[in-house]
């Protein structure tokens, strides 16, 4: 898996002293402060990110180089972290507000959904919110209750944002700077489970990305193999074991950009291979899923050759984390949805 | 020694200059500004005028669902005027006669409750933010303003409005504590006009007034009577001037009166009495003025007479233009539905906005 | 399409004087009515549901007869409706939270996700949140902003949540009862351009609704199209010009149940037609059409003789009156898209 | 005559009862039941124990993230105590003080601690709610049992706990609220801690007493010494009977001190100096009640050695017991996470389940 992972700007896996690259934690912290440094509109807000860092450390030490002023440590309260970040947008600022985590940002829903979203449209383009919303997200670190959610169709349901997740350091550090850039608000979801969990080396100029496009991370003929976030990983490795135990090499997209949704790049190769595996970690019904699927009929219907499948979490809530694993869709789990397709 | 558990504070006093028939309350004290007077009447007068129109063109079909702003002119008028271009006015959804002064024009306001979006097109430099419908949902933008022109160097002030019912709304308190712990140069106006819908005041909160929330954030605040143009621009003003100068939010709670229904779509008949809606009818802010104006012998039932003819006259014309301009509406493209989702359109929704075109010309074949 | 839509349980437009029959407002405040009776434990709450009854009128009289205790008008806060609706329900009680309008739900969002659907899970059977949240949704009445959303995918998406919609004042009759029989919370979206667009007759006592299950509201072998909610009359008309002008029946389905959704109805319907069509007037992206999709998939891919199609709202926010319409799936736009998919 | 801009109250006097030293402020005031202390003692003992072992098994890797309560004990127990069975006790996520107290099991707590749900399994009866994690999301729940217990019936109290940071949520404002207008029994008891992890206690909220926030909603409320254990439970007491006599809220704000992590995820050298913590240290609320009992001759080393044995022996056993349970659960049908979704299984989830299986068996296979 390292490898692979490695040859598919996955990076490698940290272990033991190797000190090579940068976390992902380390690269938005980078891409934050590189940004504030460029862009003197660009303030962070939210709970804890800056005395203490954020409690990942992803804003660490940027109210030392950057003063209170613009590194906000606020109050205990998510919609007014959301609401007075956009009115900061609205005079001139350009804010990264911070929700603690995901699932504490439903509290900022109404916000984000009744303006954030909205305030553009309403002023018939007079208005603009330019402002990100990072939030740690997904399962896999042994946490709390609600802090283990993956709801990316949330936000991707809502007209007017755009919902990004990287899947890599280099990657989270290219989509934070494309994010912070764009004029309008953009959620930026961290799959806190590769926070810490490898390495990348980060260019010096933060690589272009565009948010809209999703990425193909390996090349393949037998099947589309479509996730984002800490799913990528354990698709990589199904996908290496189906290589060496099948020979079939599957194509692996990054999704990347929820919304709006890369359509053409999801017709596209899966009307070249004809076999579609999407795996999210979010629950079951009325997943992100279903919105991969139907741009896949919708741009390659007749192409294909088996029914469209769907590895995910149950449509139960994230247990805690001695049964975590078993919610979570495995390497095994992908591996056996991939056969099982082959098979058509 | 101790209080084992303090009970909630007194009421506090309501300021007041002027009486209901007109005269100063203490005529040494405030000599007022005549001119800025007469100019607050003339925008109470039009407000009131507008609000008439807009109900019978609602009645009659011609526009949607608004909210009336009768009997809280004074409110409106007397705060609004205490802020300059420089500053930002961020309403809830009944401020149509702040709007108004702040140069909202009448021909946008009628199209936009024709039910066009196209009335709400916001000039970006106006520092005038669109009416916000979720209840106490504007207020941490205004927080978030105030704090942005202070880091940016500005002396801006923010004036936001809301209503009774909106300070039970976690928003209202999330923003208040903001609005201290950043020392944000807000004023949070309060209209407290009675009723949210069908809730009366005292079925809202437990608490004496509502402007005592305020200290619950350690934030300034004072009651005054809403329907007292005079007492609300002496307040709004002083409130003003600390947001400028020593960057400290306030809260101010007007008490007035919504004479009207709560939207078109609202029987008041349901929940309150005529007589509390007659006794308010007594206090109406714009006879106050009017006799205050009188009593200094500056306004006449003539001159009255002639400004209402003319604001008729500017009604008549500006419903002439919107109804021109919709018509301009009614034939242009429909996929201004696309417009504006984003600054720069999407492939995606351009995608959808190709496909929303092929279907309206085979609607139309 | 009055004969069809009587024939199919959609009732008869009302016209005029014309006062047979219930509308749904009339249909919902029955149910309540016979509810509180039948059961001391129901209480209603919410922004002006008792002395006003209601914004629609759809609690009209409540507190006349059952008293202020039991109808609550409340003060304006809805995080704290639904989180002391919780908690009237964790002691003995069956409340009927009343959101004014699922716009402003999202308010109450983090109560309903975090608690009311958690807290049998949670406790591990131990405690249980019998309570239903009706909220009107929906476009197509010449509302305000923030008044016409339709957001049921929110909802769908929520594991322990259970989302139903009722097309009908006779199915909201039923429905509403069942969902507050249901020991779970009910999210009870009410399609408010159903409100008293038309009338039907209720029976004496409520129909058996089963929360869970699609209901077939038109038989036919052509095509399946499934919608819920408003649309399925614009679904019904397109379906009866389908039949006058081409002669092909289409089978038309009433979702009814958003979640947990009906996936052998969906299969079994789509094994029989081959094409299926997917209504709603949400927005494209991430919306309920990709659940309904999945399932016609999982259970009836190769079946299927053309790509599943969805017709539905834009990715835009609602627009304000004038042009609600050019939003909103018309007859047309189904018709058409039901032509298009017979051409395979 | 009239306020134009009234500041914020001045602060409240924390009530006090127990001098550091453990000698009484007013001796004739009141004589303590001392009986009811021993308990006390032993509690506050226990749960200080506990939170050290859970802190060094989680050091080790055998627990989860969890929030201790060392420095918290006599809020937690002082207050706790004066409710019976009959009344509900509504926690925040700090609270294993108070749940130990009302009965929560040693052994599940370690289970849940451990990462198994089994182990917030909840008795039906017991009146006794799972911990909260978004803060201060319990507290509308607290209003609603209440506001349900008084419409059947009963004299029941609900006593809900929370943090100086929970303060600041807006669902703390519309709880306070509601129980204000709808007269709910509860007594609101805030830990005010000093810390809501890194954000120190005055920059969490501009206001000079958190219990005078409580004012705004017409609430009677009490600043309490929170390491007094004696005055939390007079001030406690008060408010509760005013619950179940008088039917009305209270807030008591106990001012004490988080001694440890936030959570074990969190290092507070980061953010506050070791001078602080070493104040608080003189202030620790058992040597104080120690010291009580020392000087009513009710207790002394010995006796105190005696019963840190017997709790050490209390958690051993109940470590070992949790093992076993554990063992079992690892053993046990790891399909359990279907459970309790629903009181029924839905189809859909039984599918789901069914496929688990399957997915499982091929796993082992
Ligand atoms: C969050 C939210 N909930 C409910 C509504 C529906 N609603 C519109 S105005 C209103 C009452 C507002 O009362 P108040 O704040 O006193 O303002 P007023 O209408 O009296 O000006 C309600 C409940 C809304 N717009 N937003
Ligand atoms: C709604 C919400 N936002 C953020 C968090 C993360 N978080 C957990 S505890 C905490 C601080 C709470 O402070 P306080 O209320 O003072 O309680 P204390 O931890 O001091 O007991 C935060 C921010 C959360 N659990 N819930
Ligand atoms: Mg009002
Ligand atoms: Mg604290």
């Amino acid at each position: 898996m390292n490898d692979a992972a490695d040859k598919n700007g996955m990076g490698r896996e940290s272990a033991g002293n190797e000190r090579h690259g940068k976390t992902m934690v380390e690269a938005i912290n980078r891409a934050l402060r590189e940004v504030m440094e460029e862009d003197e509109r660009v303030v962070v807000i939210g709970q804890d990110v800056g005395v203490d860092g954020g409690v990942f450390r992803v804003t660490d030490g940027l109210i030392d180089e950057f003063g209170s002023d613009r590194v906000i440590d606020s109050p205990l309260a998510e919609s007014a972290i959301a609401g007075v970040s956009i009115g900061m947008a609205l005079n001139g600022l350009r804010p990264v507000a911070e929700m603690q985590f995901s699932g504490f940002s439903y509290l900022a829903f109404a916000q984000v959904e009744g303006h954030a979203a909205r305030l553009r449209w309403r002023s018939r383009g007079g208005l603009g919110v330019p402002m990100v919303v990072r939030m740690p997200y997904g399962a896999g670190v042994r946490a709390l209750e609600h802090h283990s959610e993956s709801r990316e169709a949330f936000y991707g349901h809502v007209p007017g944002l755009k919902t990004v997740i990287p899947a890599s350091p280099r990657r989270a550090h290219a989509l934070l700077h494309a994010a912070i850039r764009d004029p309008d608000p953009v959620i930026f979801m961290e799959p806190k489970a590769l926070y810490r969990s490898f390495r990348e080396d980060l260019p010096e100029a933060p690589d272009e990305a565009e948010i809209g496009r999703a990425r193909i991370v390996q090349q393949g003929e037998a099947l589309t193999i479509i996730a984002w976030g800490a799913m990528l990983r354990p698709v990589l490795k199904a996908a290496a074991r189906l290589a060496e135990e099948a020979g079939e090499v599957a194509e692996v997209i990054d999704l990347e950009t929820i919304a709006p949704i890369d359509a053409p790049a999801i017709a596209d190769s899966v009307s070249r291979t004809g076999r579609l595996l999407i795996v999210t970690e979010a629950p079951l019904s009325y997943g992100p899923a279903g919105e991969v699927a139907m741009r896949a009929i919708e741009g390659a219907f007749f192409s294909l050759r088996a029914p469209i499948c769907r590895v995910t979490g149950w449509d139960t809530h994230v247990p805690f984390f001695a049964r975590e694993q078993s919610y979570l869709p495995s390497p095994q789990r992908i591996f056996d949805a991939a056969r099982e397709l082959l098979k058509h | 020694m101790t209080i084992l558990l303090a009970e909630p504070d007194p009421a506090f006093e309501p300021f007041r200059l002027l009486d209901r028939d007109g005269s100063l309350r203490d005529e040494a004290a405030v000599e007022p500004d005549i001119a800025m007077v007469e100019e607050m009447h003339e925008a109470m007068l039009r407000a009131r005028r507008v609000d008439e129109r807009l109900l019978s063109l609602q009645r009659r079909g011609d526009l949607g669902t608004f909210a009336p702003v009768k009997g809280q002119e004074a409110a409106q008028i007397g705060s609004i005027s205490c802020i300059g271009d420089e500053d930002w006015f961020v309403p809830s959804f009944r401020e149509m006669a702040a709007a108004l002064w702040r140069g909202q024009s009448l021909v946008d306001l009628l199209v936009a409750t024709a039910g066009w979006n196209e009335g709400l097109a916001t000039r970006q430099d106006a520092r005038n933010l669109p009416p916000a419908i979720p209840v106490a949902s504007q207020l941490p933008h205004a927080v978030g303003i105030a704090h942005a022109g202070r880091l940016r160097g500005e002396e801006s002030v923010v004036l936001t409005y809301f209503g009774d019912g909106a300070t039970s709304e976690g928003d209202f308190h999330e923003a208040l504590n903001f609005a201290s712990v950043l020392n944000a140069p807000v004023v949070f106006f309060c209209q407290n006009n009675g009723w949210a819908i069908s809730t009366p005041r005292a079925r809202q909160t437990g608490s004496r007034t509502l402007c005592q929330k305020a200290h619950a954030y350690g934030i300034s605040a004072a009651q005054v009577d809403g329907n007292d143009l005079l007492a609300v621009r002496a307040v709004t003003r002083e409130a003003v001037r600390r947001a400028r100068e020593e960057g400290r939010p306030s809260m101010i709670e007007a008490l007035t009166y919504r004479m009207e229904v709560h939207t078109t779509a609202d029987d008041p008949t349901r929940y309150r009495d005529d007589d509390e809606v007659e006794k308010w009818r007594a206090r109406d802010p714009i006879n106050r003025v009017q006799a205050l104006l009188k009593a200094r012998d500056q306004i006449d039932d003539e001159m009255i007479a002639a400004l209402e003819s003319q604001i008729e006259d500017e009604i008549n014309k500006a419903w002439d233009d919107a109804k021109e301009q919709i018509r301009e509406l009614e034939d242009g493209v429909p996929d201004a539905i696309f417009d504006h989702v984003f600054r720069e359109p999407t492939a995606e929704l351009d995608r959808q906005r190709d496909l929303f075109a092929k279907l309206e010309r085979r609607d139309d074949g």
